[in-house]
Order: structure tokens, then sequence, then C-alpha cells
């Protein structure tokens, strides 16, 4: 079917996949306890407001009415793109989360090109001396790596790159609308620390997936006409073996999108996880909204990225009708 | 001159046991410039190490614990690395087994081969290019230009394979290992293969070493044939001498194994037909797009098949890799629905999935299936498998199912010891036998046999054809056999049908279209299989 | 010719119990497996025979490791080497009890889909992908705010995060397994589809089940120590390597031995997992896709 | 003792409350050797501001990124660190005899950041602002209005002898007047510093304000407040990136220290407070059960193992901080067999389990005082356990049910002057007196009425001293005191103090050199 099939139906299903992540978090954030307008009053105007004044201001804000309704209105605003207005104050929800989003998928965008590089490198390493000390302290190195929770591995790497060696910032002290190139500038230690944790599994496939490959016929016949090890590991096995992997790198790279909370608290990175936990906590349903469908899209164009590359890289998918 | 001598070669792998097993145990040969030598043997019988060896190499866990090849005089074995990768493909090349797993599934089938033709003739650019093209014309190629665009699943198995041998030659080799150079073809593309390899002996003057566990195709092809067997060469001598006076017992029932191309004794066909069909067609549904969109026919697989089959007798049905022999068992015995004609067993109409057929019909059909291992579900224990045909079809309690189980595989050969065993601890030749036991149990009058031998080695598969033959005695069983191999058919059907692209070619008793068949293919395909004995048998050209 | 019908013929390949011998005798195996069985005793066994209460303030805090307190004391004067050996039980226990859940749903799912196929297969896997594209933290805030972090709602946390990943894995598995010519038989018996599910797929699926549950057992006891760092996992005093890991990086530059032993023990059992795993599954053949 | 007693660390002129006018000069501020004009202080902030939820438009005072408005603002009256009220936009007030309403006169010569001189109206609108909207503020004054070209006149609605300390709050700035929902969002303020540039979730950076009011102040050039959750405190200190901290996790002194700072300890700092809802069918509506509670937790071990200091001040389960002259320290410190007896009295004779508290981190080390509060309570019986909720909306966690009082929960109490303080306790204030009634309550509602009617500070105190004393009794909540607010700074750094209301830190005095 190739490409052009699999683009639409990947679409088609995107689509459902968006409208059911939509569902699934408005009922979510419509079950827990208080409202957007309660969790903005402050406490000591919480202590003095009458029940009747609370009711009249929710009716303002048109919070009080069926959750069927205000979702059926959420639905008709989100086709024309329009993800609407934080409740209680007003502003526009795409302006507030727009910045954070940006920084997310800096950082998300560099460890998808980074953690694939570093694994292929570390998986051909270990290859190409089978059984060696090498393949045993590689494997055994990023497992450690793994096991290490995000906020040890994040604060060893500042103590180490930002207080005893002044290479880098300990702490993140740009505005969340600083350019680019600012971002670019202080996004290396949090992006080792993701990849130390992300590294192990994506490396263990792809080494996995290599030594299954080397084992192959197609291998042993490059072997056998002449091809040296490093040629018959880059040209022959390598690009197969990278389709188990891929799969694993795609849902690495969307689990940071808006997950990556922990190490936007350890360092301080203007991400977008922050601005989620914040809306969770004012009740904002449209800026949750926003920000589950953007990275929710962000996790089904990572998916879909990586169908394409493995598309790109085993021709059997790509061209069956042929055949 | 001698090009290449093997003396006293041992490579042993490490057993995951601990301990070690030879594969190869002390074999020694010499093989002249521009000679042919046969190696020929079952699964098992270290010809796949020897060939690799052949080119100092050993699969991983595999050691050359003692020996010497020397080639030209130079032991390759004590080679560097270094000097070993530039002989490969430069001075002994290896044709490998089957192409399409050989070929680099995401590299072009031009990409390759140029691969290995920059390596050895240091060609670049457009030279390389044109290097290429006239190599894939010289494996008579049609149209060089369009296979070397396309991946290796694109191609056609006869592409494929002339492909492979090209990859080998490409480096002008002084000797050509080739490892089951025919296994993977039908009848029709093997013959023209082998030819390409002569005539590359005949323009290069290389020596040839074909090893392969098929005998009549080896005796075709080399003066001198090795016979090997548990990693020893058991025999020597010229392919007369071996194919009509084998000296060595193991040799002997080798060449006895043989299925001869002659047909079964006739017998008296009872009146009533069991099995009939009148203008039976079938075409399988194109994949969808997008699961909404309406399912649209493909090309037919079936076109006005008719035939009738009686109780108790065999009807053999022959044809080559997409023929429809499998669609004509699928349907026959359920596997699929929605045929076109008419199909009756025993003066009723058969059709519909197995699952909305009667109970008592689907006992009365059985089918065998070709991959003993894929036909019984790993987890279950033998006895388990068996016993659960007879609950199922007979409804017995599961203490008589099991005692009858146990009777019914001890009458096959499968004896006490082996029950509790999963099927992944048995040869393929007992699970093949498990399996057998299995269609049995169900007390059928009717089995469809989808190359049930196959897979099986020689020896292997004529026991099994005995097996079926002694229940087909005893329980007046009829047969559906469907096979690639015309001599295994003809031991075993009745009557035979060929089949070619959906469509009948022959169809009549055994004795009939084996002796002077009609139709031009189904005459070039007995040709091909003819047996030894009669004469040498030229490669024969079957007309696509 | 002889009958080689009747012949019988006995050959058969190594038994089973050697392949658990010969795994153990590869040396990262060996030590793997016996470093996790010290883990499962060790959280197992704890409370018996731990020196001092996990909560009770015996001495000034960050008192170093000494004669009395193996490993010193932590921020809040407490045995530290109480609170270690018995660090693992609750983690661990969410962790088994959320994988067991994931892997008892998933299953059914995958296996009714992987076979069935059809609109339900496509309904499912999109419900899959959408529980997979929903940032986790928001999943988890819901659950936690809405059923608290008792052990069993802790559980249920660990047991939706990873139902998705096992659904795809063993969805994946039985539709390969599904093309098998021992299907088509039990098809032709005419067995009913639920029996085939049973009895036909789903033994097969049980060693790559063995596979996946513990690695992502030991993922998930990583998972809940993040938690915990965002205000959603494991609640102090309960004593937790995850827990102590956090508090242990606020004195990190002046008592790193406050971080070294939780953060060895949580590496030591991850790791130990990985690598008791990959030793049985090579010497059983097995191949999980089991990760993170 | 008079609540206006002469500060001893201080030489300050000073006059009793009331008709007297004093302008704060050099000598409020006389420092050690001569400061150095120039400089950068980045400090970071381990305690952001709750309200940051609402908005993010960043510069208005009420959503400022850290409490510390002084940075860019100025209110009418400032407390100082022994909780003593001074002039700061006010250089003076004075009250009718019946303490009902107040007069304010206005500092001449201030500018706004703008450049705009700040007038009369400017202060009448700032004022009526803070009066308009729900809070301390608004609870006490009926109307504002302009009473001269530089004096304003606020009418309350009851009597408040200590009317000038409200109006030292966080909240309560001057900013240049402007219709009620856009006043204070241009970010404009009277104060040492003008904004340059905010993220008012993470951090602000501010230049000196050339024409500030104070002569010669502030002396730094630049100033940079950066939110520091977590270890990025520590870290941003040893990695030079901060020069200071405010409200350092008192566990990590020593590596302050050790990364080369000095650390300042305020004399009190916020208080927790456990609300125990008594509306709601639980133990504790029984009085007994409350004092055993009161007498079983052991505050010493708090100050000890958290803040480590042995005899800091331990609450007296009011709102008054330890450090206030009024407050009258509890009878007993620790009796744990008067709590089994009380409990064994309330018929509860081998140990009672009460509901969970939940709590929300905001203090660096306050997961570490429950356990021992936990702990403590063991060794009397009493199972009382308590269970953090994700930074996510805890308020609304708290509130959703059986509001206004809420559930079982901990909330913040920031150190006031009594007036303030003891209101907390009242019947208007049902959130964390949980739901407190009967007779005691009204008696206590009464006497608070007369104290803050009560113009003669002496008597005042008198009754406040009361109050405390029927609190003791009663323990309508726990009050967890012994909490310091701690700032630390390099030692390049100089007049930079950690101030009990955190809020009133003040950036003027602070030098560089």
């Amino acid at each position: 079917m190739g490409a052009t099939g699999l683009a639409l139906r990947r679409l088609a299903a995107s689509l459902l996949v968006l409208l059911l992540v939509s569902a699934v978090v408005y009922w979510g954030t419509a079950v827990l306890p208080g409202d957007a307008l309660t969790a903005v009053l402050p406490m000591d105007v919480l202590q003095t407001i009458s029940p009747e004044e609370l009711a009249r201001k929710r009716a303002e804000l048109g919070i009080d009415r069926p959750h069927l309704v205000q979702f059926a209105e959420f639905l008709g605003r989100i086709a024309q793109l329009d993800f609407g207005r934080t409740t209680v104050t007003r502003e526009a929800v795409l302006e507030r989360i727009d910045h954070p989003l940006r920084n997310s998928l800096i950082l998300a965008g560099l460890t998808a090109i980074a953690a694939p590089l570093a694994a292929i490198a570390l998986a051909v390493a270990s290859v190409l001396r089978p059984r060696g000390r090498l393949d045993a302290t590689l494997t055994g190195g990023t497992l450690f790596a793994y096991s290490l929770p995000e906020f040890v591995t994040g604060n060893l790497l500042i103590i180490l790159f930002a207080v005893l060696l002044p290479v880098a910032p300990a702490v993140i002290m740009l505005p969340t609308t600083a350019p680019s190139l600012d971002i670019l500038g202080v996004i290396a230690l949090p992006i080792a620390t993701l990849i130390l944790g992300g590294i192990a599994y994506q490396y263990r496939l792809l080494r996995a997936a290599l030594i299954e490959a080397l084992d192959s016929d197609y291998c042993e016949r490059a072997r056998l006409s002449g091809a040296s090890e490093w040629r018959v590991v880059v040209r022959h096995a390598l690009p197969a073996a990278l389709v188990p992997m891929l799969s694993a790198t795609a849902q690495f790279v969307s689990s940071l999108i808006s997950g990556g909370i922990v190490i936007e608290f350890i360092f301080g990175f203007p991400g977008i996880g922050q601005e989620l936990v914040q809306a969770i906590s004012t009740r904002d349903i449209p800026s949750v909204q926003a920000i589950a469908l953007f990275g929710a899209s962000a996790v089904v164009l990572c998916n879909f990225a990586a169908d394409l590359m493995i598309l790109a890289l085993d021709p059997r998918v790509r061209r069956r009708s042929h055949a | 001159m001698t090009l290449l001598r093997v003396e006293g070669l041992v490579v042993a792998y490490r057993d995951p046991a601990g301990g070690e097993r030879r594969a190869v145990d002390g074999v020694s040969f010499t093989l002249a410039r521009g000679g042919a030598l046969g190696i020929v043997g079952e699964s098992g019988c270290g010809k796949s190490t020897l060939a690799r060896a052949l080119l100092a190499h050993g699969r991983p866990g595999s050691r050359f614990t003692a020996g010497q090849v020397l080639l030209d005089g130079t032991d390759i074995l004590a080679a560097t690395p270094a000097e070993r990768t530039r002989l490969r493909g430069r001075r002994v090349a290896l044709v490998p087994q089957n192409p399409l797993q050989a070929l680099t599934p995401h590299l072009t089938i031009g990409a390759q081969l140029q691969e290995v033709l920059a390596r050895h003739r240091g060609l670049r650019g457009t030279a390389l290019r044109t290097a290429m093209l006239d190599l894939l014309a010289a494996m008579q190629i049609a149209d060089p230009a369009t296979l070397a665009a396309r991946y290796p699943h694109e191609a056609s198995g006869g592409q494929r394979q002339r492909v492979v041998i090209a990859a080998a030659v490409a480096g002008e080799p002084d000797l050509l290992v080739l490892d089951e150079p025919t296994t993977a073809l039908d009848k029709s593309t093997e013959a023209q293969v082998l030819a390409l390899v002569q005539a590359q002996q005949a323009r290069t003057g290389c020596a040839l070493v074909y090893v392969s566990h098929d005998l009549r195709t080896i005796a075709a092809t080399c003066q001198e044939i090795l016979v090997m067997h548990g990693g020893r060469v058991v025999e020597r001598g010229t392919a007369d001498e071996v194919l009509t006076s084998p000296r060595e017992p193991y040799t002997r029932n080798l060449v006895g194994a043989l299925p001869q191309l002659a047909p079964r004794p006739a017998r008296q066909a009872p009146p009533l037909p069991l099995l009939e069909a009148q203008g039976l067609g079938f075409a399988y549904t194109r994949p969808r797009a997008l699961p909404f969109l309406p399912r649209r026919p493909g090309p037919a697989a079936l076109d006005a098949i008719g035939f009738t089959l009686a109780p108790g007798r065999t009807l053999g049905v022959v044809g080559e890799s997409g023929s429809g022999k499998s669609t004509l068992g699928g349907l026959v015995c359920g596997l699929l629905a929605g045929h076109a004609g008419a199909l009756r067993f025993d003066n009723a109409a058969l059709g519909g999935a197995a699952r909305h057929r009667p109970l008592a019909l689907r006992r009365r059909v059985q089918m065998i299936f070709q991959d003993p291992a894929a036909s019984l579900n790993p987890r279950h224990r033998v006895l388990d498998l068996v016993a659960r045909a007879f609950t199922a079809y007979h409804a017995l309690p599961a203490a008589t199912a099991r005692t009858r189980a146990e009777a019914l595989l001890a009458g096959i050969g499968i004896g006490a010891e082996l029950l509790r065993r999963m099927p992944g601890e048995l040869s393929g030749g007992q699970q093949q036998r498990v399996a057998i036991a299995r269609a049995f149990a169900a007390e059928p009058e009717l089995v469809v046999c989808d190359e049930i031998t196959s897979a099986l080695d020689v020896t292997i598969q004529a026991q099994v054809l005995d097996v079926m033959r002694n229940m087909q005695r005893d329980r007046g069983v009829a047969y559906l056999f469907i096979s690639h191999d015309l001599a295994v058919v003809s031991e075993m059907a009745d009557d035979i049908l060929v089949l070619h692209h959906g469509r009948i070619r022959a169809l009549g008793p055994a004795a009939e279209v084996l002796g002077a068949p009609a139709d031009a293919y189904t005459r070039a395909l007995v040709a091909a299989f003819s047996s030894r004995r009669a004469a040498a048998p030229t490669p024969v050209p079957i007309p696509a | 010719m002889p009958n080689a019908a009747t012949a019988p013929l006995a050959s058969a390949t190594a038994h089973r119990p050697s392949r658990l011998l010969r795994a153990l005798r590869r040396p990262t195996t060996g030590i793997a497996t016996l470093a996790v069985v010290l883990h499962l005793l060790m959280a197992a066994t704890a409370p018996l025979w731990v020196p001092h209460d996990t909560s009770a303030m015996l001495d000034s805090p960050l008192a170093p490791p000494g004669a009395e307190f193996w490993f010193g004391t932590d921020l809040l004067g407490r045995d530290y080497f109480s609170r270690i050996v018995s660090g693992g039980q609750v983690a661990l226990l969410v962790a088994a009890l959320g994988v067991a859940g994931a892997l008892a749903i998933g299953t059914l799912i995958g296996l009714a889909c992987g076979y069935l196929r059809g609109a339900a297969d496509e309904a499912v896997g999109r419900l899959v992908d959408a529980l997979m594209a929903i940032p986790e933290f928001l999943l988890i805030s819901i659950l936690v705010l809405a059923f608290g972090k008792s052990l069993p709602a802790l559980a249920a946390v660990v047991a939706l995060v990873y139902v998705a990943g096992v659904v795809r894995v063993v969805r994946a598995r039985t539709i390969a397994l599904a093309a098998q010519d021992f299907v088509r038989a039990a098809e032709l018996r005419g067995e009913p589809r639920l029996a085939t599910l049973l009895r036909e797929l789903l033994p097969n699926l049980l060693p790559l089940l063995a596979v996946e549950a513990p690695v992502r057992i030991s993922a998930a006891v990583l998972r809940i120590s993040a938690l915990s760092f965002l205000g959603l996992g494991i609640s102090p005093p309960t004593p937790d390597w995850g827990l102590m890991v956090q508090e242990a990086m606020t004195v990190i530059l002046t008592d790193p031995w406050l971080l070294l032993f939780p953060a060895a023990m949580l590496s030591s059992f991850v790791v130990a997992v990985n690598f008791a795993v990959d030793g049985f599954a090579a010497a059983y053949g097995l191949r999980g896709e089991a990760g993170a | 003792m008079s609540i206006l007693r002469v500060s001893r660390r201080r030489a300050m002129e000073l006059a009793a409350a009331g008709f007297s006018t004093f302008s704060i000069t050099d000598a409020a501020f006389a420092q050690a050797p001569m400061p150095k004009r120039g400089g950068k202080v980045v400090y970071g902030q381990t305690y952001p501001n709750w309200a940051l939820g609402e908005s993010n438009r960043g510069q208005h005072a009420f959503y400022w990124i850290d409490l510390l408005t002084r940075s860019m603002w100025n209110c009418l009256t400032w407390v100082d660190e022994d909780l003593r009220v001074h002039p700061e936009i006010a250089t003076a007030w004075e009250s009718d005899e019946a303490v009902k309403t107040w007069e304010f006169i206005i500092r001449e010569g201030v500018t706004f950041h703008n450049g705009r001189p700040m007038t009369i109206d400017d202060v009448v609108a700032s004022c009526a602002f803070h009066a308009g909207i729900p809070g301390f503020v608004a609870r006490q004054v009926a109307s504002v209005e302009k009473a001269g070209p530089n004096k304003v006149r606020f009418h309350l609605k009851a009597p408040n002898a200590e009317f000038p300390y409200t109006m030292a709050d966080y909240r309560n700035v001057m900013m240049p007047a402007a219709a009620p929902d856009q006043i204070g969002f241009d970010g404009i303020g009277t104060g040492p510093f003008k904004l340059v540039d905010v993220d008012n979730k993470r951090l602000a950076r501010m230049v000196r304000n050339e024409n500030y009011w104070m002569p010669g102040r502030p002396y730094l050039d630049e100033l940079h407040g950066v939110l520091a959750t977590g270890q990025a405190a520590i870290n941003g200190f040893r990695s030079g990136q901060f020069n200071a901290v405010f409200n350092i996790d008192p566990g990590q002194v020593a590596q302050y220290k050790a990364a080369g700072g000095e650390v300042h300890v305020s004399a009190a700092g916020d208080q927790f407070l456990l609300v125990l809802p008594k509306n709601l069918d639980q133990a504790w509506n029984d009085v007994r059960v409350r004092q055993a509670l009161a007498l079983a937790i052991d505050r010493k071990a708090i100050n000890r193992i958290v803040y480590g200091e042995r005899d800091g001040w331990t609450g007296n389960d009011t709102h008054i901080p330890g450090n206030d002259p009024v407050f009258v320290p509890r009878l007993v410190e620790r009796d744990v067999a008067r709590a089994r007896a009380l409990l064994a009295e309330a018929g509860h004779p081998n140990g009672i389990e009460l509901p969970v508290i939940y709590f929300t981190t905001s203090f660096p080390e306050e997961p570490r005082i429950y356990p021992i509060v936990t702990e403590s309570l063991r060794a009397a019986g009493i199972t009382l356990r308590f269970e953090e909720r994700p930074a996510d909306g805890f308020n609304q966690y708290r509130l959703a049910v059986n509001a206004p009082v809420g559930r079982p929960s901990r909330s913040l109490v920031g150190p006031r002057n009594p007036a303030i303080s003891l209101q907390r306790m009242t019947a208007a204030n049902p959130s964390e007196a949980g739901g407190w009634t009967g007779s005691a309550s009204a008696q206590y509602d009464a006497m608070y009425v007369e104290a803050i009617g009560t113009k003669d500070d002496a008597k005042r105190a008198e009754i406040y001293r009361a109050m405390q004393r029927l609190l003791h009794r009663e323990v309508p909540a726990i009050m967890l005191g012994g909490r310091r607010n701690m700032a630390a700074f390099k030692t390049d750094v100089h007049g930079l103090k950690a101030h009990p209301q955190n809020w009133s830190s003040r950036f003027e005095d602070i030098w560089v050199g």
C-alpha cells in the first residue's frame, strides 16, 4: 500500500485519537475536586465570599452549565482551531502556552536527534567486538544510567558541570519568552539527563536487532563477498536493525513533549510541563485541553515520523504491490 | 593441476551443554582447476559447514580445530583476517542457499552488485554501472536496468538466484562454491540456473563445488560425488557409481529413498465419487487502503477446475508455486470460502468456512500441513495434541481419548517415551507423524495433504510416504495429495492433475499423465523429473 | 526395504531443567539472579529483623555511619539502615500489583485484538494510542486526586501507565502466532474462538509475559520514585528509596552517603532484574520487547 | 510592657502612637562602614507567591513573583523586624478618640517609576482599590477619602487601634491611579527599583530607581529575583549565579556556609497551623482531645531536628509569633502522661486514631516537620498521619468538602500584629479556627472587639494576653511555631537581612563590595 496508503490511514486514526484524548482529558479534569473559580480566588476571599455570589460568578463564567454542553461547545471551538480563553482571567490560551510549547519542542526535537545517534554509536561499537569487555560495560553502563532516577542524574550533572566546572548554568535564568538561541545555549544538561535516562531501552533494542541482523544470510553473503566487518555492520545490518528502535525512540520522545516535568523542575527549564501543572492546579480546562491536544498531536506526529522512517529503511513495506 | 586440497579438516561447535560437537570430522579431498565436485548429504551432515570452510568462514561459536584448506598451495585457514577478506569473492566465492534471505532487503539489486564489483575490480562511476549491467545481461536477465533498480523482494525467485550467482562470479573467482543452488527453485527455473553456472565455468575455467541434499541434481551436474553423513565422507565416486552401485549401506538407503517417477499399479476405481468439482473457480480479495472502502476481488487463483476423487483413492495435484494448488486444498477443507462453480462431497454441496460446517462434515475431511513444527502447538504435549482430536470429534471422555491416542501414536511409530514431550523436542519426521496421527484420530474419509514431505529429508520423506500408504491401505481413506515434486506425487497418486496458473494442464490416470502427456508443459515437467537411471537428464528449459 | 512406518524412533533433545542450570552458570546471570532474590527476600522479611523502628527518631540527624547506626541517621535522626532495608517494600509491592494488573488486562485486550482483528481491534488500537498520547502527569494527577494515594490507588496508577504498552506487545505477538498453522488446525476442528484464544494462543504468550513482567516491574519501581518526586507517589514517612534519594539530594555535598545507599539499592535492583531476565531469555530462546 | 517599647538594637527616636509625627531619616538606617554604590544582587527565592496562577500578566503587585513587593513598591507604613510599624509613604498618622477614623499625612516629593510625581489622588485610588476587594483591608475599612492636598482619611467599620499595621501588608502598595480592573497592571510603583523584565512564574529584573524618595538609596545598580525550587537554590548559590537566597532550607545552612555564604536568621517566621474542623463529627470536637494533642506534640524536637536550634521559640497555638512582646508561652511545654490522662478522661483509654491531615509543601523543610509530629504523638497513643497532595490546586482540594472550613489540613500563618493575628481565630474566620463555636468562642470574639477598640496600648496588651490564655485552654487549632526565615548571602553582600514577615524585607540598605 506504500506511503500514501499509510498516510491516509494514519490521518484518519490520528483524528480519532485526538477526539478520544480531548474526551478523556475533559471528563478527567471535570472529575477533579473544585473548579476554575474556587481555584483562582485567594484564600481570604474564599472565606468571605457568599455562596450566592459564588454561584453568580460561576454562571458568569459559564462553568455551571452541564458538562456535556460545555464539552460540545469546546469541540465546536477546537474544530476551528480556536483554543479559547482561560476560564477566569480570559487570556488567550495560545498566547499563554506558545513559548513554553516552543521550548519543550526544542528540547524534545534535539533529544529526538541526539538519543538515537547516541544509541547507534554505542550499539555499533559494542557489536563490532561481540562478547568483548566493551559490550558488557556499555550494556551495564546504560542500564545503570537508566536505573538512576532523573532527578539524581540531573542534579549530579549540575554539580559536576555547573558547580565544580563552570561549563553550564546551574539554574536556567531565562524568561519563558527568551529567544530560541538563548534556550539552545542552556539546553545541554537537560538533554544529557534525558539521554542518560532514555538511552538504555533504545540501545538494548538496537543492539539485539543488530546481533540478529549480523547473523542473517544477507550479512553472511556480504561478509563472504569480501566486505569488511565495519561495512557489513553499517551498510547491511544497521538500516534494518533501526526499525524496532525507531518506535521506541518515538515513544521516548513523545513522553518528553508534555511529560518532561521532572527535568523542568530540576533545571528550571521553561517548558510546557510546568504550564500543564499550573493549568491543572487552576482547573483551567481550556489550557489543560490545549496542552493535552498539542501534546497528543506531537505524539501522533512523532509516531507517524517514525513510521515514515521505517518505510524509508525497509522497502519491503513501501513497495509491496510489485511482487 | 590441483586447485584445492582439503587435508583432515575438523570444524567443531561449542555445544550449549559445554561439550564439543564436530560438524566436520576429518574430511579430505582434492579438486582440480576447472573440475566439478558434488557434496551430498542430509540436513545436519556438515555439508554447509564444509562449504563455508572453503572460504575460511565459520559460523559464530565454531572453530577450525584441525586440518588445512590449501588453495593453490596456501592454507587459507591460517590467513590473517585481512588476507581472508581479500581472497573472499576474488579467489573463492560462495553462492548462498536461498536468494531472498541472502540479498540485503534495503539495498537495490544494482547497488549490491556494484559493491562487489567496486571492491574486486576497482571500478567507479559509469564504468562500474555498465560492468554491473553487463554482468546481469550475462546472467540472461531480460532487462538489467529495471532489475538493477528493484529491491530483492520485488524480483522473482529465478531472477534472485541469478543475481546471487552474478554477485559470486563478479570477482571472477577461481573456485565457485554453490550451497543448495536449486532447493528454493521450481523445476522450470532450476535447469536454466544450472546451465548458467556451467556456462560460467566454461568461460572462466573456474572449479565448482556443488553442495546439496538433492542427489538427482548433483548427479546431473558433477563428475565426482562425495556422500557425507555425520560430518564424515562415507562414499566417494563418479555420479554413475554412486547412483547405480552404491557401496556403503547409508548411500544405498539414500538412493533407495529417492522417489521414482513411476506410476502406482492401477487399481479398480469404485463407481461412486467421494469428492467432485465442476467449473470450480476462486479469487482472493485485494487488501484495502482504508478499513471502510469496498473489497475488490484480485486475479483468479483457480479457474474452471473439474475432477472426481473416489473413496480410498489418491488424486495427486502437481503445480509450481503460484499454480493455485494450495488454494484448491484450502477450499476443500474449509480454510477458504466463497468459491465459484460446484464442489460436492459425498453427493452434498461442500463449501463455507470450516467453522460454519457441521461437526460430522468437519470430522470426515481432515488436513495435514507442510511445516510440521508450525502445525503443532509448541506448548502442548504430543499426547494431548492427538487426544484433543478424539475429544473434539468423538466427544470421548479425556481418559479414553488419551488411551485411543496412545494406541494410534504407537501404531504410527511414536513410542511411549515421546508422549509427554513438547513438539519442539521431536525431529521433523516425528512431528509430521504426530500431525498424521492427529488427522486420523478423526477417522476421516478424505485427507488433504498440502506438501506434507517438502520440508523433510529424502530418507524421512520416504518413511512418511510409507506411513501414508499403510494408513490408506488399512483405513480406505481418500487423499488429495498436493506437491510441487512430480516424483513424490507419482509414488502416491492413482490419478494426477497438473495445475499451472490456476488452470488444469493435464488430468488422468498416473500412467497416462506420466507416459505420453499431450500437453507440452506436462511433457517438459515429466522430463525434468525423469529418473537418473534412464539417462543423464540434460537440463531441459521449460516454457514459461 | 524395512517397514519404516512402524520402526519406533526415539531421539529427543536436552530436557528442560538443564537449561535453567546453564543460564545460572553464566556469571552475569547468576549474580544478577542472586541479587534479585536477595532484594525480594529483604523486602519480604525486613520487618522481622530490622534493628530499629523505621520511623523512631533515635539520634541527632545526619550522624555518619558508625557502630550503632551502620548506615548513620537521616535528616530526621532515624536509623538509616532500617529504612534502607525496608525501603523497597512499598514500591515493590505497588509495582508488582500494578504490573500484574497491566499484564492481565493488557494480555486479554492484546489477545482479542490480535486474533479477532476487525473494527474492534481498530477501535481498541486507537483507544490505546489515545491513552499513550495523553500527558502522563495529567492522567496520574486525575487518578491520585480522585482516588488518593492508598496502595491499591497507586497500583492502579502503575497499571494504567503500563497497560497500553502491554496491549501493543501482546497484540503484535498474537498476530504473528495467529498466522501459524496450528491455529488453522484448531479452526478446522471448529474450536470456538474463545477456546482458540485461551488454549492455543495464550500458552504461547506466557514466555513473553515472563520476560515482560520483571523488566516492567523494575521500570515501575523507578517510575514510582519519579512520581514521589512530584508529590504523586508514596507519602512520607513511609520508608521508600525514591523519597530517600530525593531527601538525600538536599545534603548531597556534605553527606554524600545519604544518597549512596538508596541509589545503590534502587539501581542494583533495576540492573539485576534486567541482567537476570536477559540471561534467562537467552537460555530459553525468548525475546521480549520489554523496556522502560 | 507597651507594644511600642524602644528596641535595644536600633537607635531610633520614637513617640507614642497617635498624634506625634516623625519621618524616616538616615538615622533609621544607620549602618556600619560606608556602603558603596553600584553592583548587582541576584537572589534565589524558594518560596514563590502562591497567587501566581491567577495572572501571568506579571507586573501587578498582587501576583509579583514572590511576596517581596518592597523591591518595587511602597505601602503607607512598614513593619520592622521587631514587628513595630514605621512610616513609609505616610510620614505620620493620627486617629480620633474612638480610633474609628484615621488620617495619614503623605510624604512630599515621591515620584513613580515613570517619572510622574505621586499625588494624593493616586494614594486615595490605591487605598480605595485595596478596600474594594475582599481581604483584610476591606474587612476593616468602610470608606477612603481625600482630606487635603497631602492627607488621606479612612473611615473604619469598627474601631481598630492598630489600623496602621493593616496598611503595611504586602498587597497594600501605592500605585498610579487607574480604574479598579486596570490599576497596578502597568508595574509602576514608587519603590527603590524599577522593573525591566519579568516572567512572573520565573524571574524578574530590576534597576535602580534614580529618583527614589529616600535620599541616597538604593545602593545597588541592579536587582534580579529568580524563583528557585528544590535543589536550584543551593546549586545556583554554589555556582555563583545567585549571590543571595531568601528562605533557604534550614537543613542546608551548613552547605550555604560551605559554599562561602553567611546566613542571617530572623527572630520568627510563618507558623504551620493544623486546622481541626470541629463542624465535622470528629474526636477533636472534645476539647480534652485537643488539649491532649497540644500537650503531646514535641515542639522542641521540631526546633532541634528541623531548625537545628536547641531553644528556639515554640508556637503557643495562637497566631501570635514568638518575638511579639505580647506572646504568652504555653504553661507546659510537653506532658505525655497528662495527654494520656486527658484522652482516657475523654473516653479513649488506649489511644485514638485521628483523621489524616493534608498538606502541600510550601517551605522547603516542611515535609520533615510532620513525621516529627506523628512520631511524638505516637508516644501518647495518638495516631495522626499527614499526607502530601501535589502543588496542584491544594486549596480547592482542601475546600472541595465542608466549605468554608474544608478538610483537616494545614494552613500557613504569617507573623503580624496582634490585631490581625488574633482576628484570625474569631468566628469571622471559620477556616482557620476550624469552625470553632460555643461559649468560649463567643467570649473570645467579645474580648477581641473590646481589645481593638481600646486606644491605650497597655490595656489592649492585657486583653490580648487574656485571649491567648483562653486559646491555650480551648486549643481551637494547633500552631507549630518555631519557624524562622533564613537568608543566605555571599560575604561581599552587606545589609541583607531575613525578616520575620517575609514580605517586609527591604532592599534599600543592601550593597555589594
